[in-house]
């Protein structure tokens, strides 16, 4: 399929434009918060079998994320950030990327997790306190969650470097917040990325708040308009609508993969729950506002428009079962989990021989002379 | 006197600073609206306005540099820091330039400026939430280090530092901040640089600051149940160490061990044990003893119990001292 | 004198602009390289008073900055930063300020100093090694050098949310330049002046090279451009056009006066000499652009204009005699300066009384002990 | 064996390193067309090209995070800072990415990153450009710190640094850049964690790094004229501290003075201190000397030589440690 381009947040024109000029700004759409197709889906036409996939790994990654809260509530997991609500951001953008393409994400990005392969015990792993990086970046082509925001912007930078000193076609893949974007790191990184034209592709998922502050504290412009003033190929995308996010996602790779330069995309979205299952986000929002987001619910959009396409109940049905069994397997997997020993982390932080490993006897003797020992 | 958990103490702590001084600001991620993530600065910014307790942009090298522009007016800003492992993006402006702006400007220009910092293990929580980075600050000439470990001391040492001219890095043991304790509202600030002898003691004298007094304290009982006598000093001021107290109480017992959550490679417990030998090195009957997290980056919260200092591991180093010489003295 | 306003860079539009649109963009221009007024500059008409004051200003600042490279070559002085080149962008800037407006220069800025009323004692003391600061921030509304790049932008801006906080109309400026724009501080207390919308006003002088880091190895977009994009007022200047200089940031410093929020004046100039004194430039640039620059020098273009106006040879020569002076008391003032003791340092450190003090003591000691005892 | 500048030695070493390896990098400020502001990596870019030698942005977090993407990817960077006082920035990617991200992926990824700091004083420089700043990265688990003091060590240590799979911040001595030594260009990679006994002595042991070496080794031979029999030991290594060599000198003697250009308060001289009394409580006669520069920023350039430790200084702390308890011992 070959399409008209998406909008593209244009870059900063060298004259004044005119001052009389444009509408109120909107993001690319293809489905309304009402699940019809807006004027460009029409245009664009529905790839109905990706669509079932985007809508399949949506209803998987919400029930792996409600039943982590639901393990949360009941103590056996410490911490849970949700991604609900983001849905359509994470799966609508994973999807739009080669396999090889290496991502680095936040630590919200379940959903990419899960599409690229990660089981649920890897991605609990790290908030029931039993790992700092659940799984194996190389297994994937998908680097462990940065917990200091900003600084894996740095790192895919570098990555990006990287494949391109290696003559490889990858595209380097970097996920962040609306509230980490503030970090110097991230600025650093656009910059970087710009000016040595590398092969990199920043996601911003602008869920509009960082804990508890809202992007009217956090920014004066939006992202994208930030974007291309550092001279990055920058779109903007309703981020509740999965198959625009696929779609723009897709131009901005593909526009990097040709050495276009560095891109961004801005999806706009909304996060359901709290910050993290520690936060109480009545503190600072209101009713309101959630509702006004719950009504703009990604699976339950494309839930529409793809009935409005003609797929029958008992493929939804089946996509439903398909997530309670991921819940299940998902508390299955969490109660199993078992934790590291001290003893085995000293000779781990050296790949060279180090007096440090020396501290993992004195241990073991406290723990013997403790009566701990194993 | 009312009885407060040690975050309450710090909240009142700083109502009190900003009810008295108009010039004391209030800044941070999260510490308006929400009153911060621990809750710390609850309720200032419904009773001081959003131009006095600011929520800022998510970026700890502006807070830290914005403070600096603002005590150039003339404010006495109040920063927090989320969690201790969020300090480092605002190294810079904290190491090269609170820090030496006094002495860059020979004395012309002063930065009353305070960052609270959360710190510390021991909540189960994931990885940069746990650190204790106090001896990077403590290293760095121009500032001065204040860890707190009690309600009271919180409440007087947070005044003491607001009302301080000189650059402060307040760290307060998150573990701590809903242990109670009497916390008399009127105390007057306390003095900056005075270590506090909690328990005095013959046979040993122990060595701790903020989280680990509490441990300190623990083990000071369970080695007196064991007929030992061990004096317990909470130095309040890590930089500059109050080190005549500490020496003072040392020549009277012979014996220290130093008990911190940062790894001993470099800890504090290194320069208390270098300047304790100087200046006790006849009447020390054993070298000091540290006792720290081992010398690994902070573990997953599955193990932390076993990474950071423990009520076992003080008395085994206070066994170390007291038999140091009697058996192959290896440590 | 009211004029129409100055092209300024565009915030970036909402929607993609017609791709044919414009032509290449030209920073704004009242007198040409030639010394001829441009057609913006016949329009606006020449305040031939400030003129004057903006060359004579340019004269003093060149005749110090040589003499002072001539003091560090004769050994009298450790090291020299050189403004030559840049004396429009310094003194046309300052010269748009009112005294109350509080200044944050980088390290280059000795003609800003010189506006303002520093001595050449006060200038020099930071570089003969004496001093870290050469002068009271307090005195003249201008602090001291930040040598650590980027910082002092971070400074300014909460210098600014101060000065609104105590309902003071004053604006805060803060210099910087093309090299340290890329640090992360610069890019945070963009958006930090963005986002509160302070009253700042940020002044890059582009002088093309960070050492010997040319800006295409530094930014993919100019300056101008990014700032837009964080939401900044814009300005894009010739620096070395004095006129064109003063009358942009006078436009940009009133808007921000009148709570348009927080802007930027990029300044396209060059550094004639080296990065410093120590510096070889021969090895990353070539005489060909030096000599390209040379014929753009701000000092020669206003003469020309100021004398297309009918100044008269003996006012410049007059001009020249008070440069040559200057030139003379900074050579005198250079060879009083006197450094301080390392005995009177360890009561500056800190406010509170503080044990450093007693080092002080230890130190005296050591000096009776080695016969070096005052 | 040629007679090199360490700054030659350096950039051989570089060299050495890009030629036998292909996937080793050098990136930082000025390093590529200038050769750097001390041309150590000078000549670099015209022989391995563009691709391998990379001037960067002005941003040293960018720098330092950069080199984590790249080592991701399996290249080896070796980024330089162009000053001691410009690392800050890169603070929080060297704390707390690059010396944790092996320990955080439980040993699955490994970061070979070394970053080269030019560091140290007495050069006449103006401020943040003569840090003596090791301190900071000792105390962090996870790096490992290397110190060169002369040409042949400059160039084994720096070869065997680019080779290790750890991440290392590397301090060359900016003042004895242009100091000569005979190096042999065949000699081995150093080990990383020896320290190095430079001389031997009876009565008392010098310990050292970097520029310090040159000022022990001067007044070991001005204390052998005076007939004290004083050795020399350099660390190389400053983490981990090679303890055992350290401790077998000082048993001999019973006496150590340490020296280094950083402030006293928490510099290494403290680890090396505590480390040595708890190793040698017995053997030791006299506490630990410790010499350092003041505890001040660090001052203008005119009074730099006051404030750094000299043979001078040295001399009476070897005196202080040979006169213990003769004299009223206060230190
Ligand atoms: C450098 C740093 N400062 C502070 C924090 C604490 N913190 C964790 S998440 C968060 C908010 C992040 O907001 P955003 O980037 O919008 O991502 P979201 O949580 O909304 O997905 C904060 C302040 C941190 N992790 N790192
Ligand atoms: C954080 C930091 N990194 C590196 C340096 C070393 N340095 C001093 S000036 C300079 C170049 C600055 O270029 P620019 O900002 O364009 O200013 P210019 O010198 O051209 O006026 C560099 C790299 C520094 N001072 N601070
Ligand atoms: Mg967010
Ligand atoms: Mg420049």
């Amino acid at each position: 399929m070959s399409h008209p381009a998406l909008s593209q947040t244009p870059a900063v024109p060298a004259t004044r434009t005119d001052p009389s000029a444009p509408a109120a700004p909107v993001p690319v759409q293809l489905v309304g918060p009402d699940g019809r197709l807006t004027d460009a889906g029409r245009a664009r036409g529905v790839d109905v079998d990706l669509a079932r996939r985007l809508y399949r790994d949506m209803v998987r990654a919400r029930a792996l994320d409600r039943e982590a809260v639901a393990l949360q509530r009941q103590g056996e997991l410490s911490l849970w950030l949700q991604c609900e609500g983001q849905e359509a951001a994470q799966v609508g953008s994973v999807h739009a990327l080669a396999d090889r393409d290496h991502i680095f994400p936040s630590y919200r990005e379940h959903a990419v997790g899960l599409v690229r392969g990660l089981t649920p015990a890897q991605l609990l792993a790290q908030w029931c306190g039993i790992a700092h990086a659940g799984w194996d970046p190389a297994e994937h082509h998908l680097h462990f969650n940065s917990l200091v925001l900003g600084t894996q912007t740095l790192h895919a930078v570098g990555y990006a470097l990287g494949c391109r000193l290696d003559g490889d076609d990858a595209v380097t893949v970097v996920y962040f917040g609306d509230g980490a974007a503030s970090q110097g790191d991230v600025n650093e990184a656009f910059n970087w990325a710009a000016t040595m034209a590398l092969p990199v592709l920043f996601v911003c998922q602008n869920n509009q708040w960082a804990i508890s502050t809202p992007t009217s504290k956090q920014f004066g412009t939006s992202l994208h308009d930030r974007a291309a003033g550092f001279g990055l190929r920058s779109w903007w995308v309703d981020g509740n609508d999965a198959l625009a996010v696929h779609a723009v996602t897709a131009e901005a790779v593909e526009s990097v993969r040709r050495g276009q330069g560095p891109a961004l995309v801005e999806a706009e979205t909304y996060r359901i729950g709290g910050h993290s299952t520690s936060d109480d986000p009545k503190r600072y929002r209101t009713e309101e506002e959630l509702d006004a987001w719950r009504r703009r619910d990604p699976l339950t959009r494309l839930r529409t428009a793809l009935t409005d396409l003609g797929v029958e109940a008992d493929w939804f049905d089946a996509v439903d079962a398909d997530g309670s069994e991921l819940a299940a397997r998902t508390r299955a997997e969490c109660q199993a989990l078992a934790g590291p020993d001290l003893a085995d982390l000293f000779a781990e932080v050296y790949a060279d021989p180090h007096p440090v490993e020396r501290e993992r006897a004195s241990y073991e003797a406290h723990l013997e002379a403790t009566g701990r020992g194993r | 006197m009312a009885v407060l958990p040690l975050g309450k103490a710090l909240n009142l702590a700083m109502r009190r600073s900003l009810a008295e001084d108009d010039r004391v600001l209030v800044l941070g991620e999260d510490i308006g609206t929400l009153g911060g993530v621990f809750r710390v600065t609850d309720g200032l910014a419904a009773e001081f306005g959003a131009n006095r307790v600011i929520d800022t942009p998510l970026a700890e090298s502006g807070i830290v540099g914005t403070a600096i522009g603002l005590a150039l007016r003339g404010f006495r800003p109040v920063c927090e820091i989320q969690f201790d492992g969020f300090v480092y993006p605002a190294f810079d402006q904290i190491v090269s330039q609170l820090a030496k702006m006094r002495a860059r400007s020979r004395g012309r220009v002063q930065l009353p400026v305070v960052i609270r910092i959360p710190a510390g293990g021991g909540i189960g929580a994931v990885e940069h939430h746990s650190e204790s980075n106090e001896a990077y600050f403590a290293h760095t000439a121009g500032l001065r280090v204040v860890s707190c470990s009690n309600p009271q001391d919180g409440y007087r040492l947070l005044r003491a530092a607001i009302r301080s001219n000189d650059p402060i890095v307040f760290f307060e043991p998150k573990r701590a901040y809903w242990d109670k304790g009497e916390v008399d509202l009127d105390a007057s600030p306390a003095s900056l640089d005075r270590a506090l002898v909690l328990r005095k003691g013959r046979d040993c004298t122990l060595i701790a600051h903020g989280p680990s007094v509490k441990v300190a304290l623990a083990a000071a009982e369970a080695a007196e149940e064991d007929g030992v006598s061990v004096g317990v000093v909470d130095l309040r001021s890590i930089s500059p160490l109050d080190v005549e107290t500490l020496q003072r109480c040392v020549a009277e017992t012979g014996r220290a061990v130093v008990v911190h959550e940062a790894s001993t490679f470099l800890g504090i417990g290194a320069e208390i044990a270098a300047a304790i030998t100087e200046g006790c090195f006849r009447e020390l009957k054993a070298p000091v003893q540290r006792v720290g997290a081992y010398q690994l980056p902070y573990p997953p919260a599955h193990v932390e119990d076993a990474f950071l200092p423990d009520v076992d591991r003080v008395l085994l180093a206070i066994d170390r001292s007291l038999n140091f010489g009697r058996t192959t003295a290896h440590v």
